[in-house]
């Protein structure tokens, strides 16, 4: 009874030893973690970040538009006098409701809509999310290397 | 075991009961639902409610009981129809705990009441709510089934 | 008397300086236990880190919660703050750096350091939270009880030294540091446990387990009130590594270096040791805890205390 | 008895996982009775189902269980699948079973962790299984391209085929694991106070386990023998050689080392999976309208239980009905059962043994 005891006793601090080995051999690898605002992560080939438009591809086909499952873009058109020529009136992205999903991107036929890599897009006003004129080249300046 | 096997042995215990034997399911009489249910239970083996749902069918309400059962790999689809007049359904909690919540879940989404329910609150929605929001015709003013983008308006 | 003031003065401020540093160790052992990091962008290594905490925290607004028992959640931090200040009196750095040589500083400090739970457990009852209420309860009832077994730990090694004097009791170990006498390595032991549980750390740390009780019993404190708990709490953890330094390992005492690097040495190894163990063990329960202190160590203590003091006497 | 005390567990809470409200009654450290209150999350993702097209919900099914979403959009899709009789390209069958089984394990790790957190060993464990995690979610963002909502799955295949050298990325995590499960073991498995806090605490029996509908790693913990992966085998799982842990008592402690052992098999069945995925083309477009009549209800193992669809379709692009069965809403309900009469350390750990996704159980 005593003896069992005794075991149970050593066991137990020997467990807590091997606990204690295993995070002192942690203590000298290398961080999993990066210095964040001076060190950045490449994003992958895949990455879907922000919604981006290449305005000139687009064939107003509105196939983005259908397949959004949050209705997070806008786009309206108007046609031109010879009844041939379309012209994008409206494209807008709402940030706010787009969930990164890429299907806009998948069913995209010409490639015109697309998912760039930014990541750190914050704005110093909430309605500016809202209406994110994708027709615009300077839609996200203010983003570190935010050029599309 | 086969859907018709079941129905053939349930039609055998409770001769009264009209059972309505579809290839998918059965569909049991309200006022039989929990005799079968016991049956099912003590007897041929269904240790549990694996799902219990509801369907809006415009003009009538489905409850959907998945029981199954362990020990013979079977999965029975139980479908109880009520009418809108009469929104309730005799509870299975006592005989199966797992349906005391969804029973629960589908009071508060679907208006359905369950009769003999231990603990009949709403689960997901707050209690001062007065709608259910999975009924087909529920509508609010801030309810929007999908926002229509603006390009297909016209 | 001046002399006096400016010991005092310069306790102070290595209280100060002590519990940044501490905060700062304490953040970067845990990152390089964790593959982490840790603070990097004020200073080398993020070394004045706590520096921007505490101008943080003394701009933050101080929330008085609604309902709360006023002078005693006013006061216990200062219940707190106060008595880990005191304890500094007679703690020898060095040969000549202590600001008193009471002849009954072991006794001294004892009494002192245990008065902190009477401000936790006020800080618990004044918060009108029930979070707090039990992390204070629960703190009561843990340093109560392990203050038994430190005290019995303590008096073998004042048995075995003769006196009470914290700087007689360094010079009692002039040949033989205490840790490496078998039946003070035990009480040793005792102690390092005992005081692990006194300064409320893993895996003792049942009156602010964070898991269950939010942060125990400075839920409601904000701003700087909540920074003198925090600077009570690392203070605290320095106390008690200071006195296992000067009872079990020879004080201020080595070879080469002056006493005073000696003495820090030592102190932070085992405040290392207790930051190591922080992060490496999960936490005891109540009733666990409790049953540990009254039925394993207190006993073990006791055993120690009569079989040693009889081999002493004869 | 004293004077009994209400706590107010959550919704913001360090260890309740999400938004989850406890209304506690305490009696002195004793909990008496615990009411739990959901819907702080609920988004009533059915009835979004009834208004989204079959391929427009499988983003949404990516924040049921925001840490398996690969399993809940290959739940989804399989049920749609089912519904619609679609066929699957057997690469694709290949692909899924691998992306699935490498989202349990992540999915464990985080359990793991989080468990670990909630016995108080501050973040040390929580750390090492995120960092391990973090090499699955690195891939799955190779093959996806995004890190947490994969919407990976679709409706008759996958949405791309996986980057050239995968496999041996595959490969070398698997040898990285292994090691790592070990320094698990010995960091928190046998450690004596992690096993005096969770041993024999919250015991859940058979029948009881049964009766309450609980499902997964906490039903196998209890001492069913039990998975559908074997037992009504979907994708190609009849293929691979895998064994399904049981825990002995049903106690928090099993419920813990079942997710370690269940790591252990999904490795292997990853290891088996990898070698034999066999060519052809697995991707699936995404602009396929589909529809159909019918009824049907499909159950997936996801990591924490059995994930039920179950669809019926009148011919829309909708679903009419779309209920989601989700594991962790059955596995909640027996928290109050299992707390009644323990500390609040306790509850605090039979609720992480539990291990619930609050994403999941409030939809």
């Amino acid at each position: 009874m005593l003896l069992t005891n005794i075991k149970r006793i050593f066991i137990g601090i020997y467990s807590i030893l091997k606990g204690l080995k295993v995070t002192f051999k942690n203590m000298f690898k290398k961080s999993v973690t990066l210095n964040y605002p001076i060190i950045k992560q490449d994003m992958k080939e895949r990455f879907r970040g922000m919604v981006d438009l290449y305005p000139d591809k687009c064939v107003i086909c509105y196939q983005c538009i259908k397949i959004c499952p949050t209705a997070a873009l806008d786009l309206a058109h108007k046609t031109l006098e010879d009844n041939k020529t379309k012209n994008i009136t409206i494209f807008t992205f709402n940030a706010e409701l787009c969930c990164f999903c890429g299907f806009c991107e998948e069913i995209c036929p010409t490639d015109a809509i697309f998912l760039n890599k930014m990541y750190e897009v914050s704005y110093f006003d909430h309605k500016d999310l809202l209406k994110i004129d994708l027709m615009s080249s300077e839609k996200y300046k203010h983003v570190d290397g935010g050029v599309s | 075991m086969q859907n018709s096997d079941l129905a053939l042995q349930i039609k055998n215990k409770f001769p009264s009961i009209v059972l309505d034997e579809q290839p998918n399911f059965l569909v049991v009489p309200k006022t039989a639902l929990l005799d079968v249910a016991c049956f099912l239970k003590s007897e041929l083996g269904f240790e549990t409610c694996h799902c219990l749902t509801a369907v809006d069918r415009k003009d009538k309400m489905e409850v959907v009981y998945h029981l199954y059962s362990f020990s013979n790999h079977f999965m029975l689809t139980l479908k109880v129809i009520i009418s809108l007049d009469d929104l309730t359904v005799e509870s299975v909690s006592s005989l199966w705990r797992s349906a005391d919540w969804l029973e629960r879940e589908v009071f508060d989404l679907f208006g359905i009441r369950f009769l003999n329910h231990p603990d009949l609150r709403r689960i997901m929605n707050p209690d001062n709510w007065t709608d259910h929001p999975l009924r087909k015709d529920f509508k609010r003013e801030d309810f929007i089934p999908r926002p229509v983008t603006l390009g297909l308006k016209g | 008397m001046i002399s006096m003031l400016l010991k005092g003065l310069a306790a102070l401020g290595f209280i100060a300086v002590s519990a940044m540093f501490l905060i700062w160790l304490e953040r970067k052992v845990s990152a390089w236990i964790q593959n982490r990091l840790g603070p990097m962008m004020t200073g080398f290594q993020g070394t004045l880190q706590p520096i921007a905490d505490t101008i943080k925290l003394l701009l933050k607004e101080d929330i008085v919660p609604n309902g709360v028992d006023f002078i005693s959640w006013w006061l216990a931090p200062f219940f707190v703050t106060v008595p880990v200040v005191m304890a500094f009196l007679v703690i020898p750095f060095s040969a000549k750096w202590i600001i008193l040589d009471l002849n009954v500083g072991a006794l001294y400090i004892c009494s002192v350091t245990s008065l902190c739970v009477l401000g936790i457990f006020m800080a618990g009852w004044g918060s009108n939270n029930k979070y707090s209420l039990l992390g204070g309860m629960r703190s009561a009832a843990q340093i109560i009880s392990y203050e038994v077994p430190l005290l019995l730990s303590v008096l073998l090694v004042v048995m075995q030294a003769g006196t009470l004097s914290m700087q007689g009791i360094v010079h009692a170990q002039h040949n033989e540091w205490y840790i490496f006498k078998p039946h003070l390595a035990l009480a040793f032991i005792i102690y390092f446990i005992a005081a692990t549980a006194e300064v409320n750390r893993v895996p003792f740390d049942i009156p602010e387990a964070e898991s269950e009780l939010v942060a125990g019993y400075h839920t409601e404190y904000t701003g700087m009130k909540f920074a003198m708990f925090f600077v009570a709490e690392y203070t605290n953890m320095f106390i008690i590594s200071a006195i296992g330094t000067t009872l079990f390992l020879g004080g201020w005492q080595g070879p080469f270096l002056p006493g005073i690097v000696w003495f820090l040495l030592k102190a932070y190894g085992l405040i290392f040791l207790l930051m190591w163990i922080r992060w490496t063990l999960p936490r005891l329960r109540m009733d666990q805890m409790m049953s540990f202190a009254w039925k394993v160590l207190t006993p073990l203590a006791l055993l120690n205390l009569l079989v040693s003091g009889w081999f002493m006497v004869n | 008895m004293g004077e009994l005390l209400t706590v107010n567990m959550g919704p913001q809470h360090p260890s309740t996982h999400g938004v989850l409200y406890l209304e506690l009654t305490i009696d002195g450290e004793i909990v008496v009775n615990c009411k739990p209150h959901l819907g702080y999350l609920h988004r009533s993702m059915e009835k979004i189902a009834e208004n989204r097209t079959y391929i427009q919900f499988i983003p949404f099914t990516d924040r049921l269980d925001y840490l398996a979403s690969m399993n809940n959009n290959l739940g989804f899709c399989l049920t749609v699948e089912k519904l619609l009789n679609i066929p699957v390209t057997p690469r694709a069958q290949y692909l899924r079973v691998i992306i699935a089984e490498l989202n349990r394990v992540a999915s464990h790790l985080v359990a793991i962790g989080t468990f670990a957190q909630d016995l108080g060993a501050y973040a040390t464990a929580l750390f090492y299984t995120f960092s391990d995690r973090e090499k699955i979610v690195e891939l799955f963002d190779n093959i996806c391209g995004s890190r947490l909502t994969y919407n990976y799955m679709r409706i008759g295949g996958v949405s791309g085929d996986i980057p050239a050298g995968t496999e041996q990325i595959i490969k070398d995590f698997i040898a990285y694991e292994r090691k790592q499960l070990k320094e698990y073991n010995e960091l928190l498995t046998y450690n004596v106070i992690f096993l005096a806090r969770s041993k024999k605490i919250g015991i859940l029996s058979k029948e009881k386990a049964l009766n309450y509908g609980v499902s997964g790693p906490i039903l196998r913990a209890s001492g069913v023998k039990w998975d559908i992966r074997k037992e009504e085998p979907y994708l190609v799982y009849d293929k691979f050689d895998f064994d399904v842990p049981t825990g002995g008592v049903g106690d928090s402690w099993d419920r813990y080392k079942i997710k370690l052992d269940e790591i252990e098999q999904s490795l292997r069945i990853i290891e088996q999976a990898i070698g034999a995925i066999p060519e052809g083309n697995p991707v699936s477009k995404v602009n396929r309208v589909f529809r159909g009549t019918g009824e049907t209800y499909m159950r997936t193992e996801n990591p924490r239980g059995e994930l039920g669809f179950y669809l019926v379709a009148e011919g829309g692009f909708n679903p009419y009905r779309c209920k989601i069965r989700s594991p962790s809403f059955s596995n909640l309900s027996v928290l109050s059962e299992l707390i009644k009469g323990l500390n609040i350390s306790d509850a605090v750990c039979v609720l992480g043994s539990l291990d619930i996704v609050m994403g999941e159980i409030d939809r």
